[in-house]
């Protein structure tokens, strides 16, 4: 597998969407063996039209609409790579995932330990993750970090274009299975992708900004407010770096504390729950990491511990802002060393 | 309800006219919702039950005050033949702190304990199971009450319909599953979710008894269910009942339709049940012209009032955000 | 196998003292596992098919070495049935590096890759979805190859059950659902946890072929399979197989058998399917006291083989504890 | 309510199997409302024995056997909450929990916040919890921590007879939806409780041992090893306390600070998974409360990143042992200030 390096043989305009789109397109088109399966994912065109004009281009043996069983095609998936097939099963809302939990836990995450190392999984479950669109409290989680917990998953998270669409060929060739978290705020977002921007290495987090004075680490849809916080802060004179984690499991601890020995702070900032969440996971490896390099403790900057509300203006502050971060570096700052 | 209020169940009108009358309602409710949702007053998702009121109009009168409801996100139909206050469901369409759930649940989770209203569910199938309890408590506190419990025909499809279905036959709890069989879920038609399409095979597995009705027969719905409704209250068990619908709008407000032909729509349309049972009263000369334009006229104030009032709503205060995370007072 | 080795399928031997033979073989392993467990040699859950053995006994011998098989925490018998060797399920019931799992398994999760098995799965249902996949990467991949998936009749109230069948039967995938209906789900009696008792109604709701045998008649059940495997591989799409059967030993060894007499217990011992397929082959002149007797040792010293491999065996080293986390190489 | 009181009214040996299942006597005896149901609670007397002799006490409508369906059976109790009965349900294991994930995430925990405060939830579930029975991969688990990542729920985890008999009642009086997870190794465990022991608060933390040197913080099946693990530290002359958390969801963080802002050293033991556990959340909750109190980095004593293996040197290998509790802490004693 090779690369795709940004040499200057020009861009074009995308969307994270389109993104995600042209990835499914090749790898259906590169390897026979790869199969797209979900609901709504062929006639439909996907709920958050990702796979449009797949099924027209491969027809309805690979990109195969399921009935609503999510258990059950989730636990296909598993049978299918386990026969030889590489499946991308499609979860349209993480909320759904939750059907499916028993054969994500319980079987695709234990079985190539189970059986002795006789029985891997190389299956790719994608699904949308997030909130910001006002779905309320059923269709909002944020649990890829919840996911990451669980040993025998690996978990990514693409926050830029470039990840969405070069994190599915890694997933896939992949042994194991790989859950991808696509935030449903992100599809929408544009910009400009090398001609010849492939799959991308999953193995290292990212160093998005760099900085002297903190670190920002964030993902997924997080990863914008982090950008644009740093930039913020960059004009009261605070060079923020911004680590964007990218896989979640297993992590890149490297590339967080060599960030952090460097800055000397942390700000961590996740869409999940404060409670129990990433963030956590993060501040830990970081304090058992780095503990004598700090200035200051790390800090978190994450949803509220509420079931996500409709109502937009309660939606909004229960979610991570600009404001949010950028005040909590400052104070973070203003901390002695 | 202030002065623009209407005597919604008045006695003068035959039972014909009332369920006429309700299915406007709801049309015209919803018409004005997707008029608001692009001026996004509504926003995040809207699933509109347009062509298929006959199913939320028949059935649900034939409850009493004191039998459960259980719904899914296409429930406004049901939420206004219960009786919920259009200004409270629209208020909550805005996000309004008057608004049936205070805001924090929108189109798809509309509640009410007053009228036993529990919701709103947007898991699919998400609800059936939480019918069954219902119906477990009454049965154990010796309530005689029923609970009904909506669901599209995609969720047959889920484990948790089985589960479910199996459960309330098991212990013979007093639940009316009321299937609307629109034919599709999202863009997935009947066919291509299910090996068997006879849905009432599928329930009678369980040795639950099954009808199915002509869900765009607004009259034939409502008197199914009273039937049924009373087979189940009178102790016999759980009850299936599939009304054959058609939804003529998109799924949601995202949906390009590819997955049916405009013909297909068309011909559905045909059978609008509002256009069918206006037909029907006009054969039996319930209705006339002038009837109809009173009709439209009040249901247009009443929707104008619900929209004037989730207006005026307010904002429940950002500080209120973690409120009922747990039960006040918890 | 070394000295000790047993030509296990003899050409000598008839169709049915092979059969004979393969029950007699799960039952003396069973019963030594159980002896193992009380000495602590065996940990964990053990549960044993013992009055089951013609399920695994008649079926497996019906699948191809190309065709895949799904199993329960109930699996030694298919696991013997299907070739893996005695040493290398012993040897992983007592969590030796030489287990056909590494030791990793035990006796709930033997795995064998080289003779496609899969498992050994211990979430009641859960074994269901994944031999739909098997069966639809089979299809793709245009391998006329059948999966072969046992279970309880317990699995049946699990949503996945119906969700499985469901998809194998829209997509007419080759799968062999074997249900081993032994009347019990640990305590719950099947007419307290279905309320249709009839298995077979409940798959063909799904337009899934049925076919119900004598699970204590290996003959039949041997027969039976071979139809339905044939019409599974010719394309027909999934089919269903229910095997009466009964478990004459506790659900597993901490088992008080509270929920059932021990009368109802001698009565099904009765039709012991060993004694039922000994009687009928001395019937029929194919076996005598010598040959009993002659089967009995060969199988004990294949047994007692077994337990001294597995004694033999060696531990993982505890450095290698997280080996297999992920695949090697990963 | 009271609570009961340890007065000098004499004692009664009993296990912890025991003193559950005196608490679900006590309960349906007191409360017509209250009902226990889950997969062979009454005919088979309970996969673990706990609820033994009540379907004969209480008859089949409140000792209530379900089919082989976690999720209509967990669904059917949030139902029967809000139809004003007061379910006890019982899944026999943490794992098939996740059959049930859907109901408890999407519905249980979200129905009060999405109502707007009109339906609260007051079910409580029990599981079973935990490992080193040797039941491997699928039967194993410990996610009681992960249950604690979501808000809407509360989380207790017995760890002794009194909380194992007096956690019960609370949890039944509580109008939100309460999960009891109880490690399957405890059920065996024998003890002497006081003739009166009945309710207790599940409000607060608990310091277990008192001590001045090291707070060990601990719950549910890791108590008795920490408790171990302090005495062995005593006699290196280490002070060590104690602290059982008893509810990880909300976290009683003011005791956990107390005792680290007086220690200023803190080991956190858990039989969950490290990454993205409970653990986590403690050691973030102490670094962002105490960080300039601490003498050292807080530690993490946990399982291995494992599906749990069958083998018993194995399993013993992956779990958290009294010695490698010991050597963390001797270790973080080293450790500058
Ligand atoms: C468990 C689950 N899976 C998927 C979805 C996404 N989804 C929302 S509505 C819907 C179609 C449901 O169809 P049906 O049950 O027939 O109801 P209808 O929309 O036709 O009223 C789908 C797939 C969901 N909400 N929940
Ligand atoms: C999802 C799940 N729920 C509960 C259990 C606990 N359990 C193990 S076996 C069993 C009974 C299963 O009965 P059946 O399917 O009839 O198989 P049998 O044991 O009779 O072979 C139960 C309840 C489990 N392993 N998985
Ligand atoms: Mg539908
Ligand atoms: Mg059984």
């Amino acid at each position: 597998m090779t690369f795709g390096t940004a040499t200057a043989i020009g861009t074009r305009r995308t969307t994270y969407r389109g993104a995600i789109r042209e990835a499914l397109r090749e790898a259906l088109a590169r390897d026979d063996r790869v199969f797209l399966m979900g609901e709504d994912v062929g006639r439909y065109g996907g709920c958050f039209a990702v796979s449009q004009g797949l099924l027209e281009e491969f027809g309805p043996e690979r990109v195969r609409d399921t009935p609503l069983s999510e258990s059950a095609f989730v636990g296909a998936g598993i049978g299918a790579a386990l026969g030889g097939m590489r499946p991308i099963v499609e979860i349209m809302t993480v909320n759904f995932s939750l059907l499916a939990l028993d054969q994500i836990v319980n079987n695709a995450a234990t079985l190539c330990h189970m059986s002795g190392g006789q029985f891997p999984v190389p299956l790719v479950i994608r699904m949308t993750t997030g909130a910001g669109r006002q779905l309320a409290a059923q269709h909002s989680h944020s649990l890829e970090g919840w996911y990451a917990h669980v040993p025998g998953l690996k978990i990514l998270t693409p926050g830029t274009l470039e990840d969405a669409r070069g994190m599915l060929w890694p997933a896939l060739e992949d042994p194991d299975p790989v859950l991808i978290f696509e935030h449903g705020g992100l599809y929408g977002m544009e910009g400009e992708l090398a001609l010849d921007t492939g799959a991308v290495s999953i193995d290292r987090a990212a160093i998005r900004r760099p900085g002297e004075d903190v670190t920002l680490i964030a993902f997924g849809g997080m990863l914008g407010p982090a950008l644009t916080a740093a930039e913020r802060l960059e004009s009261d004179g605070i060079g923020a770096e911004v680590v964007d984690l990218r896989r979640l499991r297993p992590l890149d601890e490297t590339t967080i504390l060599d960030s952090v020995q460097r800055t000397r702070r942390a700000v961590v900032i996740d869409e999940g729950w404060r409670s129990g969440g990433i963030s956590a996971e993060i501040l830990s490896r970081i304090v058992e990491g780095a503990f004598y390099d700090l200035d200051a403790p790390p800090r978190r900057v994450c949803s509220a511990e509420v079931p996500m509300p409709y109502a937009r203006h309660l939606e909004q502050a229960a979610l991570p802002q600009v404001e949010g971060i950028v005040s909590a570096t400052r104070d973070l700052m203003a901390r002695h060393g | 309800m202030t002065n623009t209020s209407i005597d919604r169940k008045s006695p003068a009108r035959s039972e014909g006219i009332i369920l006429l009358e309700e299915m406007i309602r709801i049309r015209s409710f919803e018409e004005k919702c997707a008029e608001l949702y692009t001026r996004e007053k509504i926003r995040g998702f809207l699933h509109l039950s347009v062509g298929q009121e006959a199913v939320a109009a028949g059935v649900t009168p034939t409850l009493d005050a004191r039998d459960a409801i259980v719904a899914t996100y296409r429930e406004h139909g049901h939420a206004l033949a219960r009786g919920i206050s259009p200004r409270a469901i629209m208020a909550e369409m805005f996000g309004k702190r008057e608004g049936c759930s205070r805001g924090r649940g929108g189109s798809m989770h509309l509640f009410d304990a007053a009228t036993r209203f529990y919701g709103g569910n947007a898991i699919v199938g998400g609800g059936l199971p939480i019918a069954v309890g219902l119906a477990l408590a009454d049965r154990m506190l010796h309530r005689p009450q029923v609970t009904a419990c909506f669901f599209g025909e995609g969720a047959i499809a889920e484990g948790v319909f089985h589960e479910s279905l199996n459960l309330a036959a098991l212990w013979r709890l007093p639940v009316l599953f009321c299937c609307e069989n629109n034919l599709y879920a999202m863009g997935t038609a009947l066919d291509r979710s299910q090996s068997e399409i006879d849905l009432c095979r599928k329930a009678a597995s369980f040795k639950v008894p099954t009808r199915s009705v002509d869900g765009m027969d607004v009259e034939a719905v409502a008197e199914a269910a009273r039937e049924t409704v009373a087979l189940v209250r009178e102790g016999g068990g759980p009850h299936f009942l599939e009304c054959r619908t058609y939804r003529f709008r998109a799924h949601s407000m995202f949906d390009p339709e590819l997955y049916r032909t405009k013909t297909e729509v068309e011909t559905w349309k045909r059978r609008d049940p509002i256009a069918l049972q206006s037909a029907r009263l006009r054969d039996r000369g319930e209705i006339d012209d002038a009837l109809v334009g009173e009709l439209g006229r009040e249901i247009a104030a009443e929707i104008e009032d619900a929209v004037a009032f989730a207006e005026a709503g307010s904002w429940e205060p950002v500080e209120e955000l973690t409120r009922f995370v747990y039960a006040e007072g918890s």
